[in-house]
């Protein structure tokens, strides 16, 4: 399909950052081409600069950032040259973009065909009714279920892949020469991500258009890329084929991002007979209700159902599924941040279910949890010492020697004891994510429970998280209810595997058999969807 | 960048503070500058601004110095203002932390109760229990702190709900703290920049509902206030424009300066905001 | 008021127009005037405020009208006997007089406004009628007023405000104040009530039937509504008012407001009621019980400042007791003029520590409030510790009606005879909790209460100036209460506006003879 | 069905905060010092305790709180709000005499605050480090910070008095017997004075808060989609920013639309505005408490229904509400 006209010519592209940022370029003298018929994808982690020449091609830079050299050329015109209003009649018309962020990139007030029907007005193309007409087809085009009623809904009445739908029906209304995607399946499910992937490339080639998909995760990359561009630091790390780059990285750094990402390959089952269980669960429910009211009739959502697992000491268990299957609503019952409806659960003989009140809070210490947000999960008052400290100060540990073991832990995840008297916007994420397993580790407990504990952290982040919980799982014997939506980190990382849906237990067993030999449907169906895995197949 | 540096930034901050402390400097100096009652008759009647050496903003209606009054009404004015500020914050405060920190029915309760706070019209309510109450400083703090209570509790809880929920709160639950320690450690302090903001816009709206009592004849007649001033010359407001006009006009500066004031801090507290705004 | 008992005194116009200009009258137009504040009614007997009496005083009327030098003039009687021993009084009636609905003004009409009406409604009458012992209607035009024992100021005391004439055939046998015609007031007067439009105006019309050939020359009056100060000042500058009634504007207002072009002034119409500014001082508690500490307060007090300042220098300082214009005022007594040293003194005298003293202004305006302000100021500057209490109108009633206070201001009307207006104010019978009106300050003389008895009921007139002369010298000494200023209260208005204050009640008969020079 | 149930439930609940309301003011208004009889006979100049006993039965004064508590609840049940002691009319006449003014004039206030705010706010956003925004916003932080009642009283001093260009108080020209268009024109010329002074501040408010949420609305994400679909800019601020710009401030101006109320209290005593804010005020310090209740009562109740219409025009405006339920 390449048939090596570029569309877009990127040359020499420097973006300068405002003053004061942490670096002084967005972008520094990259050039990369993205041609008729291909799909180009710009990979990175988070402030590689992968989205920058994205918005210079759009004239959507954000405020501040400007263009210091180079140019962008797309069909044969410099863009950076253009006035706001030449570029106005490219966007949409001959260049369209979708978004990261399915829920927020339509406009909550207005229904969808009128969303659509906006870029034919933008640029004058047909009459009223015929907007809708072209609207509808487009929503038939982009795979809708019921596009009838789809274009009379407003946005939040669509499921997050149904409005990256939209988002792309929107994008291609006017059959642009390029389409732009912006981390256009992040935000999504696995299974939805994989059917947005196979729209993508569908469509890419029914109409032969030129892409730009950004991304940070390799496994899309091999799902849809024809040609790579690694970005690190603002600057092009490697660029080439598809297939070479990821084959034969020649970079260090890709071959690093490569080599981060978990893979197929299954730890072996660590054997020997399950001793007796530390956690016992039995017939969790949990249902969730809206309280009705004035406004609203009341809601329910099921969010346990009838969910009965075993934890033995020393062992990690590993909670999969997507999202809306009651994953982190079992994790948090567990740590009874919420109460179950009924069933038990039973803590080393103590029913922890039935415990409220200050019985409750003395008994917290036994369970911690590691939680997903680096950012929200420490307070920005409180210097990193007092963070770790304020557990055992809370269960009756004197003050300086709280701060003592706080020093302990954080020289054990690697901070150095220094770190207690600093606060936490002072660290990346990553390191916050080390201060939070400290804390977590403070008290001693018994079970942690880390709830997609390492999705917010870029590819190589993730893998030295994951590297240190095994670390200290090895040291500290630790047990551990490990939440993930990743199958392939929980395959990483767990023992035993247990794969939820809509509230529900569907499979469960030891990570080997879970992963190799699915037995259930939905287990399949979830190990198919996981991007880059064909590939990965065909390399091993 | 330190807190000023970001305060700094906005320059009509920078003005308002420079207001606001000048103000501030007038209400310290008063006693010192004019050591005499502000009440004693001194002069002729009416005289206008300027035509006497040591009135440079005239006499009232009883030949008293309007920049004496001036400067004594600017220590009542800011005076009734922060009282009446912190104790609807004393009120609002807890009851916003409580509702929104355990929610249920215990929110609903105070919102119930909240909400029906706002149902009477503000003024009118402060009118009334000025009426009631008798005018006096003590009264008047008291109504203004009664009407102006509810906004703060609507914040507070509005925030406490969305930081009841995150991570850090959960975390600190987890480990056991009791409610008072993470309603008072953990999310107070965070709740404390929008608080701070709305709390210098509170102390404007109480110098102006101040005003607005005394126009009316609802100010504490021991105390001379530009609320006051603004009522007394109301009626001379034809033969002696000066009377109403300058304590109009420190009014109006002040209420601006704490505005320019919230707005700085605004931008300090929550630099995120900030650079969107700009 | 004539000397001989056997005077008959006979209406004539000739009497008014002495005061007013000669010029012929104009018939027609109307005139917009302000009242202030709103009246709560009008029937005039049910109601007796002062808003009420200005506006009503032109729909009802009395047996007798007062000059400006409180003679009484005919006004539906058209004269009167009173018998030699002073206990008979017999008047004739007009006979053309005719209510506002058409149905004749008879004697029965009188003897149920004093007999029924007044007796269940009105405290003011009662006060006059405990002295009475028979009301009869001896034909359909005579009533005879049959009294226990001579009393004194009895016929000053048939001013339309307080002995209004009511119809008996609306009010006999109804509950009076739920009558419908409570909403539509029928009197003898000569405009009739046209339109309340409340918060806006109150219009009266021409009464077309009025007794007196040709009056009145108007057409109508709108009392306009308007509750600020400063916005009423305004409709009389822009033209939309042309008479401004005493106490409309603000004091402050009115030197400018009577500068202007085509706007005349004057103070009479207030000698009926003569407002006289009072300061209640407490006789029973605290410092203001010590006689010294009263006399202080009046040394210490710059009154001719406050007349000066905020009453335009208009009213004047009175000696004691008695007004300038008060029956039998005893003018030998000596002035207690402003003397801050003096009060000094007094106050060391009677070893004041420093006790707080609290002040009630009076409610009604900024004019009190100033004056508040400077007696406040005055008080201190001689080192009496004050603190001011505000309240509105209800807190004021309440405190004085309790007793809780200090000093308080106030004003207090005369009524043309000390044995209505003054009296009530120092005997001690009249001390009784709840009113604002009585002997507030709680002062007990039995001296006085036997002297102002005997001056009520001596007869004839000329006997009673020796018991009102004792008591002046005895109240002088004592300064029950503190005599601040006998008030000027100007009428404003446009000098196109003739005729208009003709009688000692100023605006509350005005517009019977008023008209338009336009 | 929906809005019909919804509604029902709205009225009920506004029927209990009602009856709470008027026991809160019975109860406040009681502490109050001073009786109305004392006043009414203060008033009248003179008195006597015949006079205080009649005035206190005729008003049931003397009877005990609770049962004129009662007496009031059960009047409110059937629609009657009792007997005003100093007008010497039904409680309910007097006010539905004076409530149409208030609401003209809270209302034409209402309207112009908010129109006015919303474009200047808009403007202020487009023009954002323009001199010319920031000159809008500099003037609404001024009517912001100008004490209300000094601005009617500067008012009228420049356009009653020295250009005589406005009546200066009132609502028609007395008189003038103006009818039908003349006297609509009448009206609203008086309107314009009082109207203008009390939509200044509210209008000020509402620019800042329009502008306030414009730029924040301007942040979305559904911006930049909107700006990637090549609509221009001032399609993209009305259809996008602004309509998404508008929920805060229809909350906003529901809460202040019932305040308007208590701030034309002031506006109606310098303006002599025949309302009822006005009438309170008078009420209050006659102590005459059946009419002050009944303005309570009738102001909470137009609070509660700009509040339901405030619910109605945000389930217009956001559909997300209506799916919710």
């Amino acid at each position: 399909m390449n048939d090596n006209t570029p569309v877009l010519s990127i040359r020499g592209l420097t973006l300068a950052l405002p003053q004061g940022a942490d670096r002084d370029y967005a972008v520094e003298d990259v050039s990369y081409d993205v041609a008729r018929g291909e799909i180009m994808c710009v990979v990175g982690e988070s402030g590689s600069g992968k989205s920058m020449a994205a918005n210079a091609v759009m004239g959507l830079l954000p405020k501040g950032v400007r263009p210091t050299a180079g140019e962008v050329l797309f069909d044969g015109q410099d863009l950076l040259t253009l006035s706001e209003k030449q570029h106005r009649q490219l966007r949409g018309l001959r260049i369209g973009m979708i978004f990261q962020e399915p829920m927020t990139a339509l406009n909550p007030l207005m229904r969808v065909g009128a969303q659509i029907a906006e870029v034919f007005e933008a640029h004058g193309k047909y009459s009223g009714s015929e907007r809708q007409e072209k609207a509808l087809a487009l929503l038939e085009e982009v795979g809708i279920p019921q596009p009838e009623r789809a274009i009379r809904a407003y946005p939040f009445q669509l499921s997050g892949g149904q409005r990256q739908r939209v988002m792309i029906a929107m994008a291609l209304a006017l059959e642009p020469e390029l389409l732009i995607a912006d981390e256009p399946t992040t935000a999504l499910d696995v299974t939805t991500q994989a059917q947005i992937l196979e729209l993508i490339r569908d469509l890419q080639k029914r109409r032969g258009m030129a892409v730009m998909f950004i991304t940070h995760d390799f496994g899309v990359v091999a799902e849809v890329a024809t040609r790579v561009c690694v970005m690190r630091f603002g600057q092009i790390v490697e660029l080439g084929m598809a297939d070479e780059v990821l084959d034969n990285p020649r970079h260090d750094y890709t071959r690093a991002l490569l080599e981060a990402i978990p893979s197929n390959r299954v730890p072996e089952a660590r054997g020997g007979e399950r001793p007796a269980p530390l956690l016992e669960v039995r017939n969790l429910n949990k249902v969730f209700r809206s309280r009705g009211g004035l406004f609203k009739p009341a809601r329910e959502v099921r969010a346990l159902d009838d969910v009965s697992f075993t934890l033995a000491p020393g062992e990690t268990v590993g909670i999969v599924g997507e999202s809306g299957s009651g994953k982190s609503t079992l994790g948090r019952c567990v740590v009874r941040l919420e109460r179950p409806d009924s069933g038990t659960l039973a803590l080393a003989g103590t029913d922890f279910s039935a415990l409220r009140g200050d019985v409750l809070r003395r008994e917290r210490h036994r369970v911690q949890m590691i939680f997903q947000d680096p950012y929200a999960s420490l307070n920005p008052r409180h210097r990193v010492g007092y963070a770790i400290a304020q557990g055992p100060m809370a269960n009756g540990v004197p003050k300086d020697k709280a701060m003592r073991q706080a020093e302990e832990l954080l020289e054990l995840v690697g901070l150095g004891a220094v770190a207690v008297d600093r606060f936490p916007h002072e660290f990346s994420g990553g390191q916050r994510q080390r201060i939070g397993i400290a804390r977590a580790l403070a008290l001693n407990p018994e079970l942690i429970v880390a709830d997609e504990a390492v999705s917010a952290l870029d590819v190589s982040i993730q893998a030295q998280v994951l590297e240190l919980l095994e670390e200290l799982k090895q040291k500290l014997s630790l047990s551990l209810l490990f939440i993930t939506h990743d199958l392939r980190v929980a395959a990483q990382i767990c023992d035993t595997i247990i794969v939820m849906q809509q509230g529900r237990i569907v499979e469960q067993g030891t990570a080997q058999e879970v992963f190799l030999n699915p037995r259930e449907a939905y287990t399949r169906q979830l190990l198919d969807a996981i991007p880059g895995r064909a590939h990965e197949a065909a390399m091993a | 960048m330190s807190f000023f540096a970001r305060f700094a930034q906005n320059r009509g901050a920078l003005v308002g503070l420079v207001i606001l402390l000048a103000i501030v400097l007038m209400a310290i100096l008063a006693p010192l500058l004019y050591p005499e009652s502000p009440w004693r008759m001194v002069q002729r009647p009416f005289l206008a601004p300027l035509e006497a050496e040591g009135f440079w903003l005239g006499t009232d209606t009883m030949g008293r110095d309007v920049a004496a009054g001036l400067m004594h009404g600017a220590w009542v004015s800011l005076l009734i203002g922060l009282i009446s500020t912190s104790v609807a914050l004393l009120i609002g405060v807890p009851l916003g932390a409580v509702a929104g920190y355990y929610g249920g029915l215990i929110d609903d309760a105070l919102m119930r109760f909240t909400e029906f706070f706002q149902t009477i019209p503000n003024f009118a309510l402060a009118i009334v229990l000025v009426a009631i109450m008798q005018p006096s400083v003590a009264s008047i703090v008291l109504a203004i702190a009664i009407v102006s209570w509810p906004p703060v509790a609507r914040l507070v809880r509005a925030e406490f709900m969305s930081l009841r929920h995150r991570e850090y709160v959960e975390a600190a639950r987890l480990v056991g703290q009791t409610n008072r320690t993470i309603i008072l450690k953990q999310i107070l302090p965070n709740t404390l920049s929008p608080i701070i903001v709305l709390a210098s816009l509170m102390v404007a709206t109480a110098i102006l509902l101040e005003s607005a009592l005394s126009f009316l004849g609802l100010g504490d007649p021991n105390v001379m206030s530009w609320g006051y001033m603004i009522g007394a010359a109301r009626t001379v407001i034809r033969q002696a424009w000066w009377l109403s006009f300058f304590p109009g006009v420190a009014i109006l500066l002040t209420v601006l300066a704490l505005n320019l004031v919230g707005e700085g801090l605004d931008d300090a507290l929550n630099p995120k905001l900030a650079r969107e705004r700009s | 008021m004539s000397k001989t008992p056997f005077t008959l005194a006979v209406a004539t116009l000739a009497f008014t127009s002495a005061i007013a200009t000669a010029d012929e009258p104009k018939r027609g137009g109307v005139i917009d005037t302000i009242i202030q504040p709103e009246p709560p009614g009008l029937v005039l007997g049910m109601v007796q405020n002062d808003p009420t009496r200005k506006v009503a005083g032109s729909i009802y009327e009395g047996l007798l009208r007062y000059s400006t030098d409180l003679e009484p003039i005919p006004q539906l009687a058209e004269s009167w006997e009173v018998s030699e021993d002073g206990l008979t009084y017999t008047f004739h009636l007009r006979e053309n007089v005719k209510w506002h609905d058409g149905e004749p003004f008879t004697a029965e009409d009188v003897v149920f406004s004093a007999d029924v009406f007044h007796r269940e409604l009105n405290p003011s009458a009662r006060a006059v009628l405990q002295h009475v012992e028979s009301i009869e209607a001896t034909d359909d035009h005579t009533v005879v007023f049959t009294l226990a024992e001579p009393f004194g100021p009895f016929l000053i005391s048939f001013e339309a405000g307080t002995f209004t004439m009511v119809p008996k055939h609306i009010y006999e046998g109804t509950d009076f104040r739920d009558n419908e015609a409570n909403n539509h007031p029928i009197g003898t007067g000569p405009f009739e009530f046209d339109s309340w439009d409340r918060g806006t105006v109150i219009k009266l019309v021409r009464n077309d039937d009025y007794y007196e050939e040709g009056l009145p020359y108007l057409d109508g009056v709108n009392w306009h509504i308007i509750p600020d100060g400063a916005s009423r000042a305004v409709a009389f500058e822009n033209g939309t008012v042309d008479v401004l009634p005493n106490g409309t504007v603000e004091n402050f207002d009115i030197p400018r407001l009577s500068a202007m072009e085509n706007a005349c002034i004057t103070d009479e119409g207030n000698e009926y009621f003569s407002p006289f500014a009072m300061l209640w001082m407490n006789n029973r508690e605290g410092p203001t019980a010590d006689k010294r500490f009263r006399q202080a307060v009046m040394y210490a007090m710059n009154r001719e400042f406050a007349r000066d300042v905020l009453w335009n220098g208009m009213g004047k300082v009175p000696l004691s007791a008695f007004g300038s214009n008060a029956k039998f005022q005893h003018e030998g007594l000596e002035p207690y003029d402003y003397d801050p040293d003096r009060a000094r003194e007094l106050l060391d005298e009677m070893g004041y520590d420093g006790e707080e003293v609290r002040l009630l202004p009076l409610p009604y305006g900024e004019t009190w409030t100033r004056w508040a302000e400077a007696v406040q100021q005055n008080l201190r500057e001689v080192g009496v510790n004050v603190t001011t209490v505000a309240t509105d109108v209800g807190g004021w009633n309440q405190r004085l009606g309790d007793w809780d206070y200090d000093l308080a201001f106030t004003y207090l009307y005369q009524y043309g005879d000390p044995a209505l207006g003054i009296t009530r104010s120092y005997r001690s019978d009249n001390i009784e909790k709840g009113s604002p009106w009585n002997n507030v300050e709680g002062y007990e003389n039995e001296r006085i209460d036997e002297l102002f008895d005997q001056a009520a009921t001596a007869y004839p007139e000329s006997a009673r100036e020796e018991y009102y002369h004792e008591a002046q010298e005895i109240l002088h000494e004592d300064v029950p209460v503190g005599w601040l200023l006998e008030l000027g209260f100007p009428t404003i208005y446009r000098c196109d506006v003739k005729n208009l204050v003709t009688s000692g009640v100023g605006i509350n008969d005005a517009f019977r003879d008023a008209w338009l020079d336009r | 069905m929906l809005y019909a149930r919804l509604f029902v439930m709205r009225l009920l609940k506004a029927v209990v905060v009602l009856f709470l309301i008027v026991i809160f003011n019975f109860i406040l208004i009681q502490l109050a010092p001073g009786d109305p009889a004392a006043i009414m006979a203060g008033e009248a100049g003179a008195t006597d305790e015949e006079f205080l006993r009649q005035l206190r039965e005729r008003f049931g004064l003397d009877q005990p709180m609770y049962v004129q508590l009662w007496r009031y609840v059960s009047g409110i049940a059937t629609l009657d709000f009792g007997w005003s002691y100093r007008q010497g009319m039904p409680v309910l006449d007097l006010i539905l005499e004076r409530l149409p003014a208030t609401l003209l004039l809270t209302g034409t206030a209402f309207v112009l605050s908010l129109a006015l705010g919303i474009v200047l706010g808009s403007m202020a956003a487009a023009r954002v480090k323009k001199p010319s925004g920031s000159l809008i916003m500099a003037l609404a932080l001024i009517f912001y910070a100008t004490p209300l009642f000094w601005v009617a009283l500067m008012a009228v001093v420049l356009f009653s008095v020295f250009l005589g260009w406005l009546p200066a108080y009132g609502m028609y020209t007395v008189g003038a017997g103006h009818t039908g268009f003349a006297l609509a024109l009448d009206v609203a010329k008086h309107l314009i004075l009082p109207a203008t002074t009390l939509a200044l501040f509210f209008m000020a408010i509402y620019t800042r808060m329009t502008r306030a949420s414009m730029l924040e609305a301007s942040q979305q994400d559904y911006v930049k989609t909107a700006r990637a679909k090549g609509l221009a800019p001032r399609v993209i601020q009305r259809r996008h920013v602004l309509r998404n710009a508008l929920l805060p401030i229809i909350t906003l101006a529901g809460l202040q639309a019932g305040q308007m109320v208590g701030g034309a209290i002031l506006t109606e005593t310098v303006f002599a505005w025949p309302g009822i804010g006005r009438l309170m005020f008078e009420a209050l310090q006659q102590r005459d408490y059946n009419l002050l209740l009944g303005i309570f009562f009738f102001s909470a109740a137009l609070v509660i229904v700009f509040n339901i219409i405030t619910d109605l025009v945000y389930r217009l405006a956001d559909p997300r509400i209506k799916e919710a339920s």
